[in-house]
């Protein structure tokens, strides 16, 4: 992934000749003091959200998943649109972490904290998905493979979507794990500067760390072994939710492109949610220093290249289709582009493919204001995108007699919203009380000779 | 048994006692308490039911009343067993008893499987030679059993300025109060009738007849709302008889129908589907295969299974007659003094090619029309008479007795009414304030009536407007007889105590004529006084003997004709048919029908018929206005706009647009027996959720009448003729349409190049069948590639199922069957129109070709049990896999609800549990089956290939210690089924019917690309048409 | 294991350049540098300290084989012996579609036991004492904890080196 | 590190402790009714009629052999016997030898218990129907009950020759009637896993079904 060119000309990772004592200060202050006057308004807006989703939920579990406008034939909707979509999210967190610590990418380090965070609550909003499409969500236990009086009755191994639960679950734990173990050096920076209550809260989760060098040595092992074991955990997580559609039979799920697909898919909302969240955040938090121009066109460069891997996908795929000479796939794919959901396949195309494009251009990357609203664009694209392959699809599968149509109702929309209400209300929550910025990190990257050494000397490895 | 105290050794004799309620913890259960809350269960179920809390317990003999007070383990569960148990009971045992059905007036005889003392599934009973299976009504017949909004005992009315009230009397009351005014007429002379719809009775008859024998003027008129009074007149003209002939379907080799639904509503649609696909069997050698040719201007059931359907305008049907009538006599050599109104090119090219066949197979040709036209009937029966076709294809030595109604006089009846020479009016059956058009005069009319008396199950619009209602009761709960066709003799008898305090006709007239004999003892001496001397000596030893069988059986026929003579033709002059209507330019003929689930509408109150999906349009729980795509389209309609329809008369209704590809241009077709008083009461029978709709139309009933539009022309009900105009008024109305694409030619603009037409339904023409065999239906796939091994062994029996779509008619038997045996919830309409029906067994229907030209094929489909099911593979809980003989099981109680099976399913059989769905009526929860799970909210369910009846058969060979009953199960679809188009068997076995049906070249699977390995094969459709229609130019009628 | 007292010098530095050039003069100077403390990883500071290369990744390894072998074996074990089923035709032991989730709980085992072992091998656990040498550890001070060698070098020498090296301060400790 | 050692220890020792005081004490997992036993309106003892007397238990539970449900007996199975015995047979003896000492007609001594049937089948002492009494059903409280998603068959059991013990223990020992297995799937996989295939009668074997539709349908 050769974003970054090689020159000596580029700018400090760290605007304003930052000290040590000022990393600390400034990224404190925040879990310390309280946060600007716009943290408030926009907590209760996320809380109101997650509160109308709760009562969608709460309404849903009671009454039925009938409250949803699914119906015989498209039984999945925006339940698993949105599960699909959330896990996508989450993968730009665990990349930058992970993938850009193995290639050495220093510009990471003001931004991964954040993008981890962004994982875990993106995985924990995708979580909720799986669960309240049960009809009985109640019994979701079962998919636990535990002993049991019913002979020991197992689970289905070759299930698609049991191995969601291993995936999923696997890639919150692992990303919990790295997200917390970058956060203990900082934590106990918090650690040491409080006092009385507080301080015993960040002794407790700083688990006793000193700073030894010993400790910074392992340490920095660990990370490396996790990042490695989390770059795999990556790319098959999202193959794996791919797998529940490609290995079905409906036409328009049955691809085996599906897994790299979704994974670059994924990456590329990833990272246009990133782009979301920290352009809002270096603004409403003032880390402009610390998440700078540079970081900025280095996610849009990402998110350019992936945007047209994922183009190339899209035609991948209508190419299949022609070329297979199956008929019923042949249909699924014409049927997306202009049957009922063609506005939908538009949108997708439109935000995902053509928009991006225009990040190609440097004076749109250094728009602030463009990339905002592009990162928007692609969000939406994508989430679409997972629509279209869910409910296109299945609308119109192989007998006619069973075609239908399907729209949301209000539940479903309101359930949708609660999960933006519960990722923002975690993430706000996040942005109050816990070191945003990995000072640590950040702390090794402030002299500019070094960040540009260092690049120059991994890159050209 | 309250003061009981604890038995202290009992307890000291328990190792670890745990309890389920405080009061066992303590170790005192208090009986009082308990005993109360059983009363109070027991006064809520009398509540519910109006039945008395004895008739209950005997009832419910051994059931469970659960206490529940404060529980830590779940509720204490009470067992009641009987005190004194009847011998021929088991508890949990079913048994089946003889019946008749009384869904219509066909009298196919039934069985009524029962349980603990009710009846939970009507069957047909094969002991009847011309019937056998059930059609959708008589399927669901059963439900109004317990209904607990039917009368209990009588009921006085009061008439005020406004309306009339209403309060409930006792029988005691009720009979001395109707004897006394009865006597009182009596004694003046007064003129008293008895309005009823066919009744095939003899018994009932019988007592009508010494009822009205004791007035000095009285009469018996019967009228059927679906009336075949002119086949009953033209007879009379021609045969000086009054009676439908038996026509006989499979021993026709040309049929040629004008406008007459037999396989769908027409006198006997079960009987005459049988036969028909009895007459059509592509694998009989030599070759049985009739050509069936259909005239209509709508689009009928029977017209959509028809070899060659030519589509008359309306008016034309007439012309078409009297043009065939025409072609015939010159064939004949008859004069034909007739005037020949030309009709279109295509029709006239049917009709040539018709008389050509029927000249050619004279003598095996049935030409029948549902005109209500009686000099059209005759003309109709002038051409049997010159086809020979008398006394073979059309019986009148042992007549049809199924309709008996006389339209003319019924017009006489309302003229005397009018005319208030009618002292007392007895109403039974029919409810002619519905059925009949305000023209007619009826509802006015009856004011002028002195005594107008109400027999009926429910409040209805004529009992409205009755001075006395008295409960009639359900044939379930009641003795009867029936005489469908001449001869052939079949007994109703209880299958439960009556459940509300109701009696027949023939009860209730006894009793006013001061007699007390009970209905069994009526029917009885009927058939001893009656048939008993016609039985031959040999065959009984004893009249007891001979009834005792006949009860058995359920039915019992004369050998032979028994030397009855059919009536000999009678000739008489040539009459012209009158001119029909023709719809004035502008303006729409407008053709009133049936549906085959609400017929008349008699069953209005059946939430099972009203949610069956009308076998042609897919449409529940509503009429609506039909009409050609192409007029929609003219008119700028589409499917659920709503139009006002009004007659020149200032006649008018609103109903929502149904798109009916195959219809005339010219036609509004809208069926009867829709809006019905009493349907209020499913407003809210869906599950009740934020969006959820209710099920009745803005008037609060399930659609409109459309009886208003009836004409009682000449003496004749007259059910198409108006002509009409047809204004959209800008409103919609969302139709419950189970199937959004009509065509298996998937639309052009998003087919691959060149088009695409997928092969769910095999069909071909008889001649390519007969010539080549191996390739007449398409391709066949070769399933034996995989790449796995397989490590599954089916050493016992492989169960499968085979659908001969040749034979099926798509009369939706099959799927109110499986509704009542497979405990399968009533949805209603919002969920219907959500696409959320929860029949495991759909019937799809597919139109080919265009315009009036239309190809239609009914395709049975329900969950296919493949042997490699996508389904199975991806649920995560092993809630649905493969047994060993081949079944996909659903385990309900496993079933998470995440509906990926029934994404991943290729035949979308698969149904979701959306909601809970209780009973709109709680008394209706009797008529579960026990054998089947009631499912619960969030799991899936599907076709289980009725595997607690293969249990059943097994459980019953391991008592018995042999092995023959699982050679003899029928699942519950195959059982109804008319035209035996499903076959249920054994694949393992070479010898079943099942394994040499699918060895067969018609066997196909449907998807077989997807190597799913289905256990349910079809046997491709033959239709004996010239040539085949090419579907790959094909019209999309209604793309979704 | 009880430990003599251990008298030990205690340097606090402001960044890490400083820090590595008085610990390797100190170790040049046969000075045994005991610890390190910084905010952030001092590359370089290993071999002074003489920290040999981790052992975590055998750690990673056994999780990762245990994760491996025993989801496999489950897998094989629920599916094939202890409740076979017959699920879609599939052969009870569907190999391929087991290897998902076998690859999901080596990743799993692997990251949890590799995470245990850096937590037990570095004993940080939750209410772990720390010894507070310099609050601002964590912040933008570096420490380095030194230990005299042999008795020729008094506990003034080696402030002076350290010293010499830009320390901030600087002090002796006793420790157990 | 001592001190840490020492505290896991402790916690490993309470997680001991907290499993064996569930594996001990009476622990049920949710819908585990294994010795269940509830007190019933008549103190019928199975040990009495089917230990004692040895009465087969298809005598009673007539259902068992025909009917998928064993059944609770009806009161007039019971009075095929109480119509004649009517109390214990010393009571009955010792007035018997009263009688015949007082020289006169022994009276019908009826139990408490038994004239408890009496009255609910509305008879007097005599055993004749009592115009005064309206017979009142027994509502027995139910012991075995499966969930309903369960389809057992008795009768299919008692033609395979399955003791009736094997699924209801010792009822022959019991006073009190009581749940003795837990009755759970795996208690009915158990036998369907290790019983492959079962002589019947007439010579030929059967298989037994571990399908999931055999019980769930």
């Amino acid at each position: 992934m050769s974003i970054i060119q090689t020159s000596t000309l580029k700018p400090p990772l760290i605007l304003g000749r930052k000290t040590p004592t000022q990393v600390t200060s400034d990224v404190c202050t925040v879990p310390e003091k309280g946060p600007g006057r716009l943290w408030l308004p926009a907590f209760l807006l996320a809380l109101s959200a997650l509160l109308l989703g709760i009562v969608a939920v709460t309404y849903q579990i009671k009454v039925g998943i009938g409250t949803w406008g699914l119906n015989r034939t498209v039984g999945w909707a925006f339940d698993i649109t949105n599960f699909v979509f959330w896990v996508g999210i989450g993968h730009a967190g665990t990349l930058i972490s992970a993938v850009l610590l193995l290639l050495r990418q220093k510009w990471r380090t003001s931004i991964n904290r954040s993008a981890e965070a962004m994982t875990i609550f993106a995985v924990m909003c995708a979580g909720v998905f799986p669960l309240i499409h049960m009809g009985r969500p109640w019994l979701c236990f079962w998919v636990f493979p535990y002993p049991n009086t019913r002979g020991s009755l197992w689970v289905n191994f070759r299930s698609p979507l049991l191995w969601d639960v291993f995936a999923i679950g696997t890639y919150f734990t692992i990303s919990l794990v790295f997200w917390y173990l970058g956060m203990i050096p900082d934590v106990a920076t918090l650690r040491d500067r409080a006092k009385g209550f507080r301080r015993k809260l960040y002794s407790l989760f700083s688990l006793g760390w000193n700073g030894s060098a010993r400790t910074w040595s392992r340490y920095e092992v660990t990370c490396l072994l996790l990042a490695a074991l989390a770059t795999p955990l990556v790319v098959s997580v999202h193959s794996v939710v791919s797998s529940d559609f490609a290995t079905a039979v409906v036409p328009g799920w049955h691809t085996t492109l599906f897994p790299p697909y979704f994974v670059v898919g994924a990456v590329f909302s990833g990272f246009a949610m990133v782009l979301t969240l920290m352009i809002i955040a270096r603004k409403v938090m003032n880390f402009e220093d610390y998440i700078t121009q540079r970081h900025i066109s280095a996610m849009c460069k990402v998110v350019v290249f992936t945007g047209s891997v994922v183009g190339g996908a899209y035609a991948t795929e209508l190419f299949i289709a022609w070329y297979s000479g199956s008929p019923y796939e042949q249909f699924a794919f014409n049927n997306r582009i202009s049957g009922p959901y063609a506005w939908a396949y538009a949108i997708m195309v439109g935000c995902n493919v053509v928009a991006p494009q225009l990040l190609w251009i440097r004076k749109v990357r250094e728009t602030i204001a463009l990339v905002f609203i592009i990162s928007i664009l692609v969000n939406v694209g994508m989430w679409f995108e997972r629509f279209v392959i869910i409910v296109a699809s299945l609308h119109r599968d192989f007998l006619p007699s069973s075609w239908t149509s399907y729209a949301p109702t209000l539940v479903e929309i309101a359930t949708f919203v609660g999960s933006f209400g519960l990722f923002f209300t975690l993430f706000l929550l996040f942005c109050r009380f816990l070191p945003m910025i990995s000072m640590n990190e950040v702390k090794t990257v402030l002299k500019p000779h070094e960040a540009t050494e260092s690049f120059g000397k991994d890159t050209l490895k | 048994m309250s003061d009981e105290k604890t038995n202290p050794e009992a307890k000291s004799s328990i190792k670890s006692v745990y309890w389920r309620s405080p009061e066992e913890k303590e170790g005192v259960l208090n009986q009082d308490d308990l005993n109360q809350d059983i009363q109070k269960a027991l006064n809520t179920q009398e509540q519910d039911s109006g039945a008395s809390r004895r008739s209950f317990l005997k009832l419910a003999g051994f059931s469970l009343a659960a206490t529940v007070a404060g529980c830590s383990r779940g509720p204490v569960m009470h067992a009641i067993p009987y005190l004194v148990s009847p011998e021929e009971i088991v508890p949990g045992l079913s048994y089946q008893i003889a019946t008749t059905c009384a869904g219509c007036t066909a009298g196919c005889a039934a069985l009524a499987t029962c349980r603990d003392g009710r009846p939970t599934k009507l069957e047909g009973n094969p002991r009847q030679s011309w019937s056998g299976g059930l059609c959708a009504v008589g399927q669901a017949s059963l439900l109004p059993l317990y209904d607990s909004h039917r009368f209990s005992e009588s009921m006085r009315s009061k008439k005020t300025e406004a309306r009339r009230e209403f309060s409930a009397i006792t029988w005691k009351k009720a009979d001395e109060e109707i004897r006394e005014q009865l006597a009182a007429i009596q004694g003046a002379g007064g003129n008293i009738r008895i309005l009823s719809g066919t009744i095939t009775s003899p018994s009932t008859l019988a007592a009508i007849d010494t009822f009205l024998s004791g007035f000095e003027k009285s009469g018996h008129v019967m009228f059927d709302p679906l009336s075949a009074s002119s086949i009953l007149e033209a007879h009379e003209r021609t045969h000086k008889t009054r009676v439908v002939p038996h026509f006989r379907f499979d021993r026709a080799k040309i049929i040629a129908s004008f406008d007459a639904d037999f396989l769908g509503t027409w006198i006997s649609p079960v009987e005459f589907s049988k036969a028909y696909a009895k007459g059509r069997n592509p694998d009989s050698s030599p070759t049985v295969f009739s050509k069936h040719y259909h005239f209509e201007s709508r689009m009928s059931l029977t017209g959509s299974r028809s070899d060659h359907r030519a589509v008359v305008a309306p008016g034309e049907l007439r012309d078409a007659i009297v043009f065939l009538w025409d072609v015939i006599s010159r064939k004949a050599g008859i004069e034909n003094t007739l005037p020949i109104t030309p009709v279109s090119n295509k029709v006239e090219e049917s009709i040539q090619s018709l008389s050509t066949e029927l000249w050619k197979h004279r003598g095996q040709g049935l030409v029948i029309s549902g005109s209500s036209d009686p000099t059209l009937q005759t003309l109709i029966n002038r051409m049997n008479h010159a086809l020979g076709n008398y006394g073979k294809t059309l019986d009148l030595a042992r007549p049809s007795l199924q309709k008996k109604g006389n339209d003319r006089e019924l017009t006489q009846l309302i003229t005397d009414m009018q005319e208030g020479s009618i002292d007392a009016l007895i109403v039974q059956g029919v409810n002619p304030a519905f059925d009949l058009p305000p023209e007619a005069g009826f509802v006015s009319a009856l004011k002028n009536v002195k005594l107008v008396i109400r027999l009926s199950p429910y409040q209805d619009e004529t009992s409205q407007l009755s001075d006395y209602v008295c409960a009639e009761s359900h044939s379930l709960e009641s003795w009867n007889d029936t005489e469908a066709i001449r001869g052939s003799y079949s007994l109703t008898q209880p299958t439960v105590p009556p459940l509300q305090s109701a009696r027949t006709l023939r009860e209730t007239l006894t009793r006013w004529q001061g007699r007390t004999t009970s209905d069994r003892d009526l029917v009885r001496e009927y058939w001893r006084r009656e048939i008993w001397p016609t039985v031959p000596m040999t065959s009984f030893p004893s009249f007891e003997s001979f009834f005792q069988k006949s009860l058995h059986d359920g039915c019992y026929e004369h050998e032979g004709s028994s030397g009855a003579k059919a009536p000999a033709w009678v000739d008489s002059d040539l009459v012209a048919p009158k001119e029909s209507v023709k719809p004035k330019a502008g303006e729409l003929g407008l053709i009133l029908y049936s549906k085959l689930a609400m017929l008349d509408g008699s069953h209005a109150h059946n939430p099972w018929l009203q949610e069956l999906p009308d076998p042609v349009t897919k449409v529940s729980w509503d009429n609506y206005a039909c009409l050609s795509p192409k007029t929609a389209k003219a008119k700028n309609l589409s499917q659920g706009d709503t139009v006002i329809i009004s007659s020149a008369g200032g006649t008018q209704i609103r109903l929502p647009v149904q798109l009916q590809p195959g219809q005339h241009e010219d036609v509004v077709a809208v069926a009867l027996g829709y809006g019905r008083s009493g349907t209020e009461r499913f407003h809210g029978i869906g599950p009740a959720w934020l969006e959820a709709k209710p099920s009745v139309g803005s008037d609060g009933r399930v659609g409109k009448n459309a009886s208003v539009f009836l004409t009682l022309l000449s003496g004749e009900l007259g059910n198409n003729g108006v002509s009409v105009t047809l204004k959209p008024d800008g409103g919609r109305s969302e139709l419950a349409c189970s199937q959004d694409y009509h065509s298996l030619t998937v639309p052009p603009h998003l087919a691959p190049k060149g088009g695409e037409v997928r092969d769910a339904v095999r069909s071909t023409t008889l001649s390519e069948w007969k010539n080549d065999p191996d390739h007449a239906i398409g391709e066949h796939h070769d399933h034996d590639k995989s790449l796995w091994k397989d490590d599954h062994l089916h050493p016992g029996a492989r169960w499968g199922l085979a659908v001969d779509l040749t034979a099926c008619t798509g009369c939706s038997a099959c799927v109110v069957s499986c509704q009542a045996e497979n405990n399968i919830p009533v949805v209603g309409k919002d969920e219907m129109r959500r696409h959320r029906e929860m029949h495991w067994m759909r019937i799809d229907r597919y139109y080919q070709g265009e315009g009036t030209d239309i190809e239609t094929v009914h395709q049975p489909m329900m969950c296919q049990h493949c042997a490699n099911a996508p389904c199975e593979t991806v649920c995560p809980v092993l809630a649905t896999v493969h047994s060993k003989e081949g079944l996909n099981q659903q385990v309900y109680n496993r079933c998470v609800g995440t509906r990926y099976c029934a994404n991943n399913c290729p035949y979308k059989v698969r149904r979701f549990n959306w909601f809970d769905y209780p009973r709109e009526d709680r008394l209706q929860n009797m008529s579960l089956n026990p054998d089947v799970t009631i499912r619960s909210r969030g799991v899936m369910e599907k076709c289980s290939l009725c595997v607690q009846r293969i249990q059943g058969a097994k459980a019953e060979d391991r008592r018995n210690g042999n092995e023959n009953g699982v050679e003899t199960i029928e699942v519950a679809c195959q059982q109804s089924c008319p035209t035996s188009a499903i076959i249920f068997g054994d694949l393992n076995d070479p010898e079943s019917k099942i394994s040499r049906s699918v060895a067969t070249k018609r066997s196909y699977t449907v998807l077989p690309e997807l190597n799913t390995k289905p256990g349910v094969f079809y046997l491709a459709k033959v239709s004996n048409q010239d040539q085949h229609n090419d579907p790959t130019t094909s019209a999309h009628p209604t793309s979704g | 294991m009880k430990q003599r007292p251990v008298r030990t010098e205690v340097g606090v530095f402001g960044d890490e350049h400083t820090l590595l050039a008085a610990a390797k003069d100190c170790q040049h100077r046969g000075i045994d540098i005991v610890e390190a403390h910084s905010p952030y990883p001092i590359h370089g500071i290993d071999p002074i300290l003489g920290i040999r290369s981790s052992r975590l990744p055998y750690w990673t390894l056994v999780g990762g084989t245990l994760g491996l072998t025993l989801s496999l074996w489950f897998q094989y074990w629920s599916s094939a012996s202890d409740y076979p089923l017959n699920v879609g035709g599939k052969p009870f032991n569907s190999l391929p579609a087991f290897i998902p989730v076998t690859f999901e709980m080596l990743i799993l085992f692997a990251g949890l036991l590799t995470v245990a072992g850096f937590l037990l091998t570095s004993r940080l656990f939750p209410g772990r004492k720390t010894h507070p040498i310099d609050s601002r550890i964590t912040n933008d001070r570096f420490v380095l904890i030194v230990q005299r060698k042999d008795a020729s070098m008094t506990q003034g020498d080696i402030q002076t080196i350290l010293q010499h090296h830009g320390v901030l301060e600087c002090w002796s400790e006793m420790n157990e | 590190m001592d001190r840490m050692i020492a505290r896991i220890f402790v916690v490993c020792l309470l997680l001991i402790g907290v499993v064996v005081v569930a594996v001990t004490a009476d622990f049920h997992l949710p819908g585990n009714h294994a010795g269940y036993a509830p007190t019933q309106p008549i103190n019928f003892s199975h040990r009495l009629h089917a230990g004692e007397l040895s009465i087969d238990c298809t005598y009673c539970h007539y259902g068992a052999r025909k009917s998928r449900t064993a059944g609770i007996p009806p009161a007039n199975i019971c009075m095929n016997c109480h119509q004649d015995v009517t109390s214990s047979f010393d009571t009955m003896l010792s007035e018997k030898l009263k009688a015949i000492d007082e020289e006169r007609e022994a009276t019908r001594i009826i139990s408490p218990e038994i004239a408890k049937i009496y009255r609910a089948l509305g008879l007097n002492p005599e055993g004749l129907p009592d115009p005064e009494q309206d017979p009142e059903p027994i509502q027995w409280t139910r012991v075995h009950h499966l969930a309903d998603f369960v389809a057992f068959d008795h009768s299919v059991h008692v033609a395979g020759g399955i003791a009736c013990q094997s699924c209801h223990g010792p009822v022959q020992t019991m006073d009190r009637l009581r749940q003795d297995r837990d009755l759970n799937m795996g208690f009915c996989l158990d036998c369907h896993r290790n019983t492959p295939a079962i002589a019947s009668p007439d010579g030929h074997t059967t298989h037994v079904s571990t399908d999931c539709a055999a019980c769930h349908y």
